[in-house]
């Protein structure tokens, strides 16, 4: 029973990713991830962590996903070819990502671990239980818990400040400027300045006298 | 099932995302294939979880998962940012930061 | 109180004068700050008297005294302390310094009275004295080295005081360089001596002395010619010398002060002081006499053709300085510091006689225009000759006695002493000849415009101000020098001043008349102990001798000026075409400037431009900056190549490098 | 109370500017600044002069595995360093309260960052930690001449940083090495300098060590020919970041010698001794030249520093206790002198036009005597004008160096009569002769003189009595050098006679020492007169 529903739920999860990467559409391609996280959710249930599969469903698909389709509804998932400015990309990456995946493999399986071969520690009902994760992050791991939270916060009011709307700037004027003049002062020596000395001085020459 | 078939299944999801990263063009698709990589990771940490018997790489798989959320509002956020500036949305358009 | 707490009111009474005006300079009303100054040093002249009074308490051979009070850098061996030394001969500088300077105080309390920098000139003279008072009083060498510094600076600011003046500066710069110079060599010559002797006390090293060195022993001479440098630079001795004409653009009463009576004599105090050194290294001894000499002559004959009026009295000053060099290095020491002490007055009187002078011409200092001002200013006229008698060694003049003295004590030392002896008494009647040359073409003859204003009472002043030296526009806005000119005859001060030195160049020889007083010697003795040269026997022939050819060749030489500036005043000229090349030398000031500038300056700067223009340039610049940043900046670009500013590019990097790790632990494992 | 409060105050007080608003925040700054100088003057009270070794000891392990420990200590070596740092920064930082600066927090918080690494470097008592603070010195100085310099700063700062980062990486691995070749055998692994002084290491290695550490103490210095980078440098500083780099960090590489080299490396200190003393010749006299031939009055000072640095690395390596005696306390006194000299750049530019170029200036003195008697005392101690404490710095020095080799010091001694060739022409070219175009002469205000007046009066303190810091490093100097002094100059056999000091006016009876070998002299104690004031007649009672 395990096994055919192991193969099912890791047929979907793999199919899923294949969509993911090769669907032209934006939304299909959320479509598709929403899919392989709900196919990973079964596989941790194999795997018998059900808090975490009911995180990944919840949060993960239920939440996270639904901020992406905001934005792609937001952003339009227009069609983008799949095709490189640098056109031996194409080849070259899923070249490389054959090879990782063939290492990989070499590895899990040629590692000698007697372990991978078996179904993992005997039975314990407590495992993967909200109460043994939560144990954990609270006595264990509670330092981690309390970055992971302040990270959260952090990401949040980054998000704010990033896609906030500038004071000013009516929907639609151009703002000319890239985010990336934002924080840096005018002549604060870029190594661009600094390599082609003399060309970026010109404005420098503020009072040199007194103090 | 063996342990070893869940990590066959990681290592098969990661290096499809990371070859999604490589080759897509749109930022939005770049951040799902980042999300497939890590989901990946995740796999293999519950699997490696479940091989040992113990919540720490539950503990593991969940924080991965913060980090990600974390990843995503940014991320999304700088795709949000770049529409409103009209910026094309395309990493090699966006190529501002080159030596 | 004892001789030493007066030592140290001496020292303390100009000091507090120099920061009193200083600080106070804003709120001096009027000539405030010239009497303060005058009577700080005043006070340190009655301190002087009660050091001297204190000294003669004590028993003869109790009469070297130290006081310390605290030890300035004592560390490593070294022991450098806060030390005076009060013994005769200090006291009897401290006697000379304070009083003529008192005097030239009291001198400049009128003569700079319309200066705008009337309280600086008073902080800068008060600390010129009580640097010179350091000087002679210092108990060790590091003492004597700051005191001789400081007297380098305050000459270098004095001369320098109307700094508006580019000459004006200019000729600070030289001299204090030139006084660096001797301070390096002071410096040099005192660790020649430190290393053997292993202290800086200069009663400990006069003891050690005998011990540590041989006669003639090659670091004790090193180190008693690096000294005698000192001396010469400080005394303006050839070839350091150059220094000393240029210091004239200074006010007139810093001439008379520091270029004439006091702080060029320093090097004669400094070779009195070391005898024990140069009495146990002879050749460097010998080598100060000889320079001595030569400096004689030398100044003497520039003395001859220069027109300016106070370097005329400078290159004379260098000349009477060359007899007391000669005279303490061949042992003459009393004499010496007897001449120092009548040149003190007589020079000092000759500067402040120009000095009025020189306000009568508004400015003006050369001789050339300078005629027929004896009725006009008889009284200066009258300084002037007093003056130039005893600097042409005439009796009963101070200067004859302390002249001859020294000439005779050379004459003693026999062998060839001799030739200095035989230089000495050419230079004396050279010395008559340019002196009264300098007075008849100044006061006989025919009066100038300014002499017939003044004679109708009103002095004269220029429409505008020049620089008597290079004939450069003053700066009239700013007040000094100031607008209005002083003469003796109008200011009670300055006949005051000039009237004591008067009276002190014309009696002072009675102190050291030979064969009959002495007590200048007997008082110095306790000092000079243990000098085998001290009390050297003199023979009556040669002290007959030596006074007949004194009186017979200044009156001699007064006889030959008066014949040809006054007599027949178009053979000069003659001779000046006749003897045409001697002539250029003298009025090049045989060329000593000039060889400098070839020799070191242009040299210099030449190095200078090099190390500029093509080693910094070139070198430094290119070749080690360059090179370093080039490396760098061939680096950043090739790994600025790198980075595309694409993506994908980047996450393919990544890809690889994950891949070839993952490939590196397959292999290895 | 710990050093580290010392040390790591002045950036707290920046940090907590920065919450202020930005025309408090200065002043925050500022005022801790002033608390560490206070500070500073209450270690140098309570310093004990009599005990040997360090004092104040912090010790704490840092870095267990690598035996990095975070030592901090005072010494007679460190000790009046120390205070001219908290000095020098007090007045830098009023100095820069004179004039506003763009983003100013960002600007004091550099600054105080670069007081910190400073006093840490001096303070450091552990070779990874002085490296670790002599490192984190670049990096304030870094962002201080890029964002707040003059024209052509960016290319200055690179020069900067890349030269005196090479010279870092160097002396990181010479740190490292040393740790690694000390801690050979069964010595566990420790970077603390007493541990490392215990070592000896092998001579071979001492040598290339040695050169690693001599390349970025010259590069800081700066001493010729590593000189490239001052230039540029000078000329784009703000003139109060300049008036402590000047004055305090080219001191740090000094100390680096007297710190840890000559302890740690003595061998090679020997060995390497007349070429660093050869360098130090030419940098002399290159340095003088050079401010002779100079018209910016802040390159004058650049190369005035160059040669007088090079006095120091000569005392230094003098290897003898008189040298380095006065290369200590020369170091104070150059520090005194030209930051001084660096505001008074700034306030002769402000009458000037706000030209630095001393062509465009002169007669400057006319309307501002206590500026022009500043700057002309400031100048004099320069030159090491007798009666200065410059002049006991250099006395010392070559006298140390004249013991050593005679010639190197007759040679030198032309450095001080080109020191004041070029400090006098930069005074009179600045405050006499006729008024320059542009020139306006003015007083400087009260607030000036708050900055100047008090580093000015502290030359002239110190002038008066140097034997305040000499009596007080002369235990740690004479520690610091007596490895490699030893090698260099062997003692002399024991019957070398009656030690001669101890005999000052009243001294010994004529006749009853006999010759002392020349260099007996360097190693005996002061004169045992030094408290009581010899008084009485030299001839005995």
């Amino acid at each position: 029973m395990a096994e055919v529903l192991f193969f099912i739920a890791a047929t979907g999860a793999i199919a899923g990713a294949i969509g993911v990467v090769a669907l032209r559409n934006a939304f299909y391609a959320v479509l598709a991830l929403v899919g392989h996280l709900l196919s990973l959710a079964a596989l941790f249930l194999l795997l018998r962590s059900e808090f975490v599969a009911a995180a990944q469903v919840v949060v993960y698909a239920g939440a996270v996903m639904v901020l992406y389709v905001f934005v792609v509804a937001y952003v339009g998932g227009e069609d983008m070819p799949i095709r490189g400015t640098a056109a031996g990309l194409r080849i070259v990456a899923p070249l490389f990502a054959v090879v990782l995946l063939v290492e990989l493999c070499i590895a899990t399986l040629g590692s000698g671990l007697k372990a991978i071969d078996g179904e993992g520690a005997g039975f314990d009902p407590a495992f993967g239980s909200p109460a043994q994760i939560g144990e954990l992050f609270l006595t264990k791991f509670l330092l981690a818990f309390e970055i992971a939270s302040f990270l959260l916060l952090v990401a949040a009011v980054g998000a704010v400040m990033l896609a906030r709307r500038r004071r000013g700037l009516d929907e639609g004027d151009r703002d000319d400027s890239t985010p990336l003049d934002i924080p840096r002062p005018a002549l604060t020596g870029t190594m661009a300045e600094a390599v082609h000395s003399g060309e970026a001085t010109g404005r420098g020459d503020r009072d040199r006298g007194g103090w | 099932m063996a342990i070893g078939w869940y990590l066959a299944v990681s290592a098969f999801i990661f290096c499809i995302g990371a070859a999604g990263v490589v080759t897509r063009r749109n930022p939005l698709v770049v951040l799902l294939c980042l999300e497939l990589m890590l989901n990946a990771g995740n796999l293999a940490l519950i699997a490696f979880s479940r091989m040992h018997g113990t919540g720490d790489g539950q503990i593991f798989a969940l924080i991965v998962m913060v980090v990600a959320a974390c990843e995503v509002t940014i991320g999304l956020g700088l795709i949000v940012a770049l529409y409103r500036r009209r910026l094309p949305i395309d990493v090699d358009e966006l190529s501002e930061l080159r030596g | 109180m004892s001789a030493t707490t007066y030592g140290w009111l001496v020292l303390a009474f100009p000091l507090a004068g120099t920061v009193v005006i200083s600080l106070l300079y804003r709120r001096l009303p009027g000539r405030t700050a010239g009497w303060i100054g005058t009577a700080a040093i005043g006070l340190s002249f009655l301190a002087s008297v009660g050091a001297l009074l204190a000294l003669l308490d004590h028993p003869h051979e109790e009469r070297q005294l130290v006081s310390s009070l605290y030890d300035y850098a004592s560390t490593a061996g070294v022991d450098g302390q806060l030390s005076i030394l009060i013994d005769p001969l200090s006291v009897f500088m401290m006697l000379v310094v304070s009083g003529v300077s008192a005097l030239i105080h009291l001198y400049s309390v009128s003569y700079l009275a319309s200066d705008r920098g009337y309280s600086r000139f008073f902080a800068y003279l008060n600390f010129f004295v009580f640097s010179m008072l350091l000087l002679v009083e210092a108990g060790n060498f590091l003492m004597l080295i700051v005191g001789w510094a400081f007297v380098g600076a305050a000459s270098y600011l004095l001369i320098s005081f109307w700094y508006r003046r580019t000459t004006a500066t200019g000729a600070g710069i030289k001299a204090f360089v030139i006084n660096v110079i001797g301070d390096v060599g002071l410096v040099l010559g005192t660790y020649f001596i430190f290393k053997h002797v292993g202290t800086l006390d200069f009663l400990a090293t006069f003891e050690r002395v005998p011990d540590e060195f041989s006669t003639n022993q090659g670091d004790l001479v090193a180190g008693c010619v690096l000294l005698l440098v000192g001396a010469f630079a400080k005394s303006a001795q050839i070839p350091l010398h150059t220094w000393l004409p240029d210091a004239m653009e200074g006010p007139t009463p810093v001439s008379a002060l520091i270029h004439a009576a006091t702080m060029v004599t320093a090097g004669v105090y400094l070779i009195a002081r070391m005898h024990p050194l140069f009495e146990q290294a002879p050749a460097a001894a010998d080598v100060g006499a000889v320079v001595g000499c030569l400096t004689l002559i030398v100044a003497a004959t520039i003395g001859l053709a220069a027109t300016d009026l106070k370097r005329v009295i400078a290159y004379s000053t260098m000349s009477q300085i060359g007899y007391m060099i000669m005279g303490v290095s061949a042992g003459a020491y009393a004499a010496g510091l007897f001449h120092l002490m009548t040149h003190a007055f007589f020079k000092a009187l000759l500067f402040m006689a120009a000095g009025s002078l020189i306000g009568a011409m508004a400015g003006v200092q050369s001789l050339d225009r300078m005629s027929g001002f004896r009725r006009a200013m008889p009284f200066t006229f009258g300084c002037f000759v007093i003056g130039g008698l005893a600097l042409a060694g005439v009796p009963p003049f101070s200067g004859f006695f302390s002249k001859d003295e020294i000439l005779l004590l050379v004459g003693e030392r026999g062998g060839w002493h001799w030739i200095l002896y035989v230089v000495g008494y050419i230079g004396a009647f050279l010395t008559a000849v340019y002196t009264f040359r300098m007075i008849f073409r100044a006061f006989l003859g025919e009066p100038v415009d300014e002499a017939r204003e003044l004679e109708q009472g009103h002095v004269h002043h220029a429409d505008v101000p020049r620089n008597p030296a290079n004939d450069e526009e003053e700066d009239t806005d700013v007040g000094f020098p100031g607008p209005e000119h002083h003469i003796a005859e109008r200011a009670g001060e300055m006949r005051g001043a000039m009237a004591v030195l008067a009276v002190g160049a014309v009696v002072a020889g009675v102190l050291q008349v030979p064969g009959t007083t002495h007590v200048i010697e007997s008082f110095l003795e306790p000092t000079f102990a243990e000098s085998r040269l001290f009390e050297a026997e003199t023979s009556t022939g040669l002290t007959v001798l030596g006074l007949v050819l004194g009186t017979v060749l200044g009156l001699g030489g007064i006889a030959v000026a008066y014949r040809l500036w006054v007599q027949r005043p178009d053979a000069p000229a003659r001779i000046r075409e006749r003897l045409s090349a001697p002539y250029r030398l003298f009025a090049n000031k045989w060329y000593f400037d000039e060889l400098y500038d070839a020799a070191i300056v242009r040299p210099g700067a030449a190095l200078g431009r090099f190390a500029q223009e093509t080693f910094e340039r070139v070198f430094v610049d290119r070749a080690l900056i360059g090179g370093a940043t080039g490396i760098v900046r061939a680096g950043s670009s090739a790994v600025r190549s790198a980075q595309t500013g694409f993506l994908r590019y980047y996450a393919a990097l990544l890809l690889l490098g994950l891949t070839g790790l993952a490939l590196y632990f397959l292999l290895v494992s | 109370m710990s050093l580290s409060i010392l040390i790591w105050l002045p950036l707290v007080a920046a940090l907590i500017g920065a919450v202020f608003p930005s025309d408090l925040g200065p002043r925050v700054a500022l005022g801790g600044a002033l608390a560490t100088l206070g500070i500073a003057i209450g270690y140098v009270i309570s310093f004990d002069r009599g005990a040997e070794g360090l004092q104040f000891l912090t010790d704490e392990t840092w870095i267990s595995e690598l035996g990095v420990h975070y030592k901090l200590g005072l010494d007679g070596l460190n000790l009046f360093l120390v205070l001219l740092t908290a000095l020098l920064f007090a007045s830098a930082m009023l100095a820069a309260n004179r004039r506003a600066w763009e983003r100013p927090r960002l600007f004091y918080f550099q600054f105080a960052l670069a007081e910190t690494a400073v006093l840490g470097a001096f303070l450091a008592q552990d070779l990874a930690l002085f490296v670790a603070f002599f490192d984190l010195m670049l990096i304030p100085f870094y962002f201080l001449v890029g964002a707040w310099g003059g024209p052509d700063r960016v290319a200055a700062t690179t020069k900067l940083v890349i030269y005196t980062l090479v010279g870092s990486l160097l002396m990181l691995a010479g740190a490292i090495a040393t740790g690694v070749i000390a801690a050979q055998g069964d010595a566990p692994l420790s970077f603390a300098l007493s541990d490392l002084q215990r070592a000896s290491l092998p001579e071979g290695s001492q040598d290339w060590i040695f050169l690693c550490f001599a390349a970025a103490f010259l590069v800081k210095m700066p001493a010729f020919p590593l000189h490239g980078w001052m230039p540029d440098g000078y000329r784009a500083m703000p003139l109060p970041v300049l008036a402590v780099f000047s004055a305090v960090l080219s001191k740090v590489a000094a100390y680096g010698f007297l710190r840890v080299v000559l302890p740690i490396f003595p061998d090679a200190s020997v060995q390497f001794q007349e070429l660093m003393l050869l360098l130090a010749l030419a940098s002399i006299l290159y340095g003088s030249v050079m401010a002779f031939t100079q018209t910016d009055l802040r390159l004058i000072l650049g190369y005035s520093s160059v040669a007088q640095l090079g006095f120091i690395t000569l005392g230094i390596f003098a290897l003898r206790p008189e040298g380095a005696q006065g290369a200590l306390l020369q170091m104070i006194n150059h520090g005194l002198v030209v930051a001084p000299l660096f505001f008074i750049v700034g306030l002769l530019a402000e009458r000037a036009g706000g030209s630095e170029d001393i062509r465009d200036m002169g007669g400057v003195a006319f309307r501002a005597p206590v500026l022009a008697a500043m700057f002309l005392i400031a100048a004099l101690a320069t030159l090491a004008m007798p009666g200065s404490a410059n002049f006991v710095g250099e006395f010392l020095i070559l006298l140390g160096v004249f013991k050593a080799k005679l010639v190197i010091a007759i040679v030198a001694f032309t450095g001080v009569v080109l020191a004041s060739v070029y400090m006098l022409r930069a005074f009179i070219r600045a405050m006499h002769n006729r008024t320059g175009e542009r020139v306006e002469s003015r007083e400087m205000g009260l607030l000036d003189g708050v900055v100047v007046v008090p580093l000015v009066l502290a030359i002239v303190a110190l002038s008066l009595y140097p034997q305040l810091p000499l009596v007080r490093s002369e235990d740690s100097v004479e520690a610091s050098i007596r490895a490699a002094g030893q090698i260099a100059d062997p003692p002399p056999p024991p019957q070398a006679g009656v030690p001669r000091a101890g005999a000052v006016p009243g001294g010994p009876v004529p006749g009853q020492g006999g010759q002392v070998p020349p260099g007996a002299g360097g190693q005996v104690p002061p004169p045992a007169g030094a408290g009581a004031p010899p008084s009485g007649s030299g001839q005995g009672p």
